[in-house]
């Protein structure tokens, strides 16, 4: 019997630990999970490792989980927004700490810990201060920078559609981190809009393969950071 | 907000319109955020390009009519857009597959200062209470097949920001391919800085004094 | 064809039973080609096996029936599979990211010889002439969380295929933590080979004479 | 105007010259582009080197191609099969060299190639012959070996349907090699089932972007290996 699906939310995250590392999916508001990182606010665990592409916009979802000072490092490509100061001010006052990464190091390094590749060459950020530190090798002429792996503890993702074998299908440019940061975390949770019976998505169609996915949750009709935000919304 | 200053050259949509004639029929285009979005406005007729965003959307089309968009379907400035018939969803190692592994044949970005030698800068001022925040700018610059720099020739105080030397962090070595700006379009070869054209009633002197590089004429 | 010989111990069919209790309910195992196949006819009742197959599949069902095969599913030993509801079809680098990821939790391979460090020897005798082949298996013994081995206990000659040490060229280095042969089921462990269990009315010193390391009795 | 279809076989590969590098996509003969393959037999181009996990079966396909002496190279994983002499009496003669590498490895090179990362580190193959004359490196503890990209001229793959900006969707098994040497390949052609216009694939089901397709070709009602094999047919 497999049977991946939790009751709700607050079921799901309830064993992540204070110092966990969480991977959470989303590009901007596409994609974020805000009700698995609401849950996660509730829950309470703190010093937090968040990574992320984006640091959140407003006081909702991952600007919140910021803002309630639960995280002690943030791993991100961009940690800027027009909507938000939560993290510039978190920042300023060394509250927390930043590893900048460039967005497509930082999806590859995801992949690479799915993949069970502990180390790769990538030509991004080669003669830039980012490379500062870092091994550089030529390859055919060309320099290269080695990097890491990156795994995580939890990953929180956002899907569509998911059957109770954990299969998840995704919605348009929501995809982005969540196929990634399924394969690289020890345990991941996926909130989706329905869940269906095994056979109820095409295997063709399958983004995730159920094995990458250990929790799948419904939240029929979830909250958009964008309204949220518009409506000058806080949480909690 | 209106700003006025007297108008020499290009406008932003003149040199983005500028721009996209140099765009090849079938190319596949990454556009940055800010002016080079302007760039998807001006397909010459006859042709197609197809636009990747890196967020994993292939086949961008224009923002949505009022109240038809869908928060999950933006661009990589975070911004609701459309999916044109024949577009693919990918994820994020896909997306930055395309660009790291040359598949994208040109990318428009915008520019704080680039260097005769085609070094870019336009991530960070480098100022010490700077949020730093990258993007996929360097992914970009490292892999796609082009890569034009779009930009008003001088910032707002009057610098050249056509340079000898970046001062600001480099976003990339030697990356830039060409750069429009509302006074002319500038190729970065081997030797430099060389004009490709110049903008309608602009003259070449005009243009070297606000150049931070020798500017070869060819 | 058949063949006349003195049955000792467990059949093929009862070995593969035999190992199948040993796996959780709610495994994800990948079965290598020959006797591993066998493994997935005895699913203990109340237990979910996901099947993996390498070249593309999870949720591998049983062989169709006459007739309703499809070409383009097949199974790793490319005999025709068929899916089961909830299965997944994906590329062979996202195939392979997850046995090298660790996300399989069991694979099943034949040996041709196992020493009593774990070392693994499956997929080529070294011989000048023959054709050097490997597949998946030095990738799944490398990442699969764990590893058993079912075989017969020795060779068709006699010699023991639980050794000191591998002559044959490895598959994998320190990989197999348990064997099943017709005789017993033994663990690798730090101090060697262990025994877990013997098969019905075969005795200890039985099992021992045909092992070529020392075997523990816990 | 964005149109990638073109007539058959044999103008897909016309252009393929002595000397190529041709990735060929499918794992047994799922998947394997048997048209295209014949196609390129008839075409004539010599002195090719062949990465495929396969080396085929019976004389046909890309048993065939390498019957036919075009091959003077084979990167794959697994040379051997019960129905086809032609690999093996050709590598016993010494008419053709063999790269041998294991299935995992082979598949990851070749997405490394496409996805620009030129060199990455992998657990397989640690401590056996294979690791012959290869660096090695040690992470977090664990010994893993270092393996360059691959990449090549050409691809011949094997899809369900395409449109003709070159999306591809792919069926069962048969998707195996495809996408990652779609990714990998300068020039990329794909046979498939039926080509239908832009919009006539669900963007969400694309498998392979059009990205990384340059030529689809339509083959209505493609051969089956396994019954030709059993029909004894040779091929040209």
């Amino acid at each position: 019997m497999v049977d991946k699906q939790v009751q709700g939310p607050k079921e799901a995250v309830a064993d992540i630990p204070d110092g966990a590392s969480v991977m959470i999916g989303g590009f901007g508001e596409a994609g974020s999970p805000i009700e698995l990182i609401h849950a996660l606010i509730d829950h309470g665990a703190r010093r937090l490792t968040v990574i992320s592409n984006n640091t959140g916009s407003g006081e909702v979802g991952l600007a919140a989980l910021l803002k309630a000072e639960r995280v002690s490092k943030v791993i991100c490509s961009f940690p800027r927004t027009a909507n938000s100061t939560v993290f510039p001010d978190l920042y300023r006052s060394g509250k927390i700490e930043l590893e900048l990464v460039p967005q497509g190091t930082l999806a590859e390094r995801i992949r690479a810990g799915g993949a069970g590749i502990p180390a790769f060459y990538t030509p991004a950020a080669v003669g830039t201060p980012l490379a500062d530190g870092k091994e550089s090798r030529e390859f055919d002429g060309k320099e290269f920078l080695l990097e890491r792996w990156l795994r995580a503890d939890f990953a929180l993702i956002k899907g569509r559609c998911a059957d109770t074998f954990g299969n998840v299908v995704y919605n348009k440019t929501g995809r982005n981190f969540g196929p990634i940061m399924a394969m690289a975390a020890k345990v991941t949770i996926v909130q989706v809009n329905s869940i269906v019976q095994p056979g109820g998505i095409d295997p063709e169609v399958v983004v995730s393969p159920g094995i990458f996915v250990d929790r799948v949750v419904e939240v029929a009709e979830p909250m958009h950071e964008s309204e949220l935000v518009a409506a000058g919304a806080t949480y909690p | 907000m209106t700003i006025h200053r007297e108008q020499i050259g290009r406008s932003k949509d003149e040199m983005a319109r500028r721009l996209a004639l140099d765009i090849p029929d079938g190319a596949y285009v990454n556009l940055g955020i800010g002016i080079p979005e302007l760039v998807a406005r001006f397909v010459p007729e006859g042709r197609t390009f197809v636009y990747h965003t890196e967020n994993g959307l292939l086949g961008m089309g224009p923002s949505p009519e009022n109240g038809a968009g869908d928060p999950d379907l933006i661009n990589a400035g975070k911004r609701q857009v459309t999916a044109l018939p024949g577009a693919a969803y990918f994820h994020h190692a896909d997306s930055f597959a395309m660009i790291r592994g040359g598949h994208i044949d040109l990318c428009v970005l915008g520019a704080m200062q680039v260097a005769c030698n085609g070094d870019l800068a336009n991530w960070s001022t480098g100022e010490p209470d700077a949020i730093p925040a990258v993007g996929g700018a360097m992914d970009l610059v490292a892999g796609v097949k082009s890569v034009y720099a779009i930009t008003q020739h001088c910032t707002k105080t009057g610098d050249p920001k056509l340079v000898e030397r970046c001062a600001y962090p480099l976003t990339g070595r030697g990356v830039i391919n060409r750069i429009y700006t509302e006074l002319a379009v500038i190729d970065v070869t081997p030797a430099g800085f060389a004009l490709v054209e110049l903008s309608p009633g602009v003259d070449f002197e005009y243009v070297r004094e606000r150049t931070g590089a020798p500017l070869l004429r060819r």
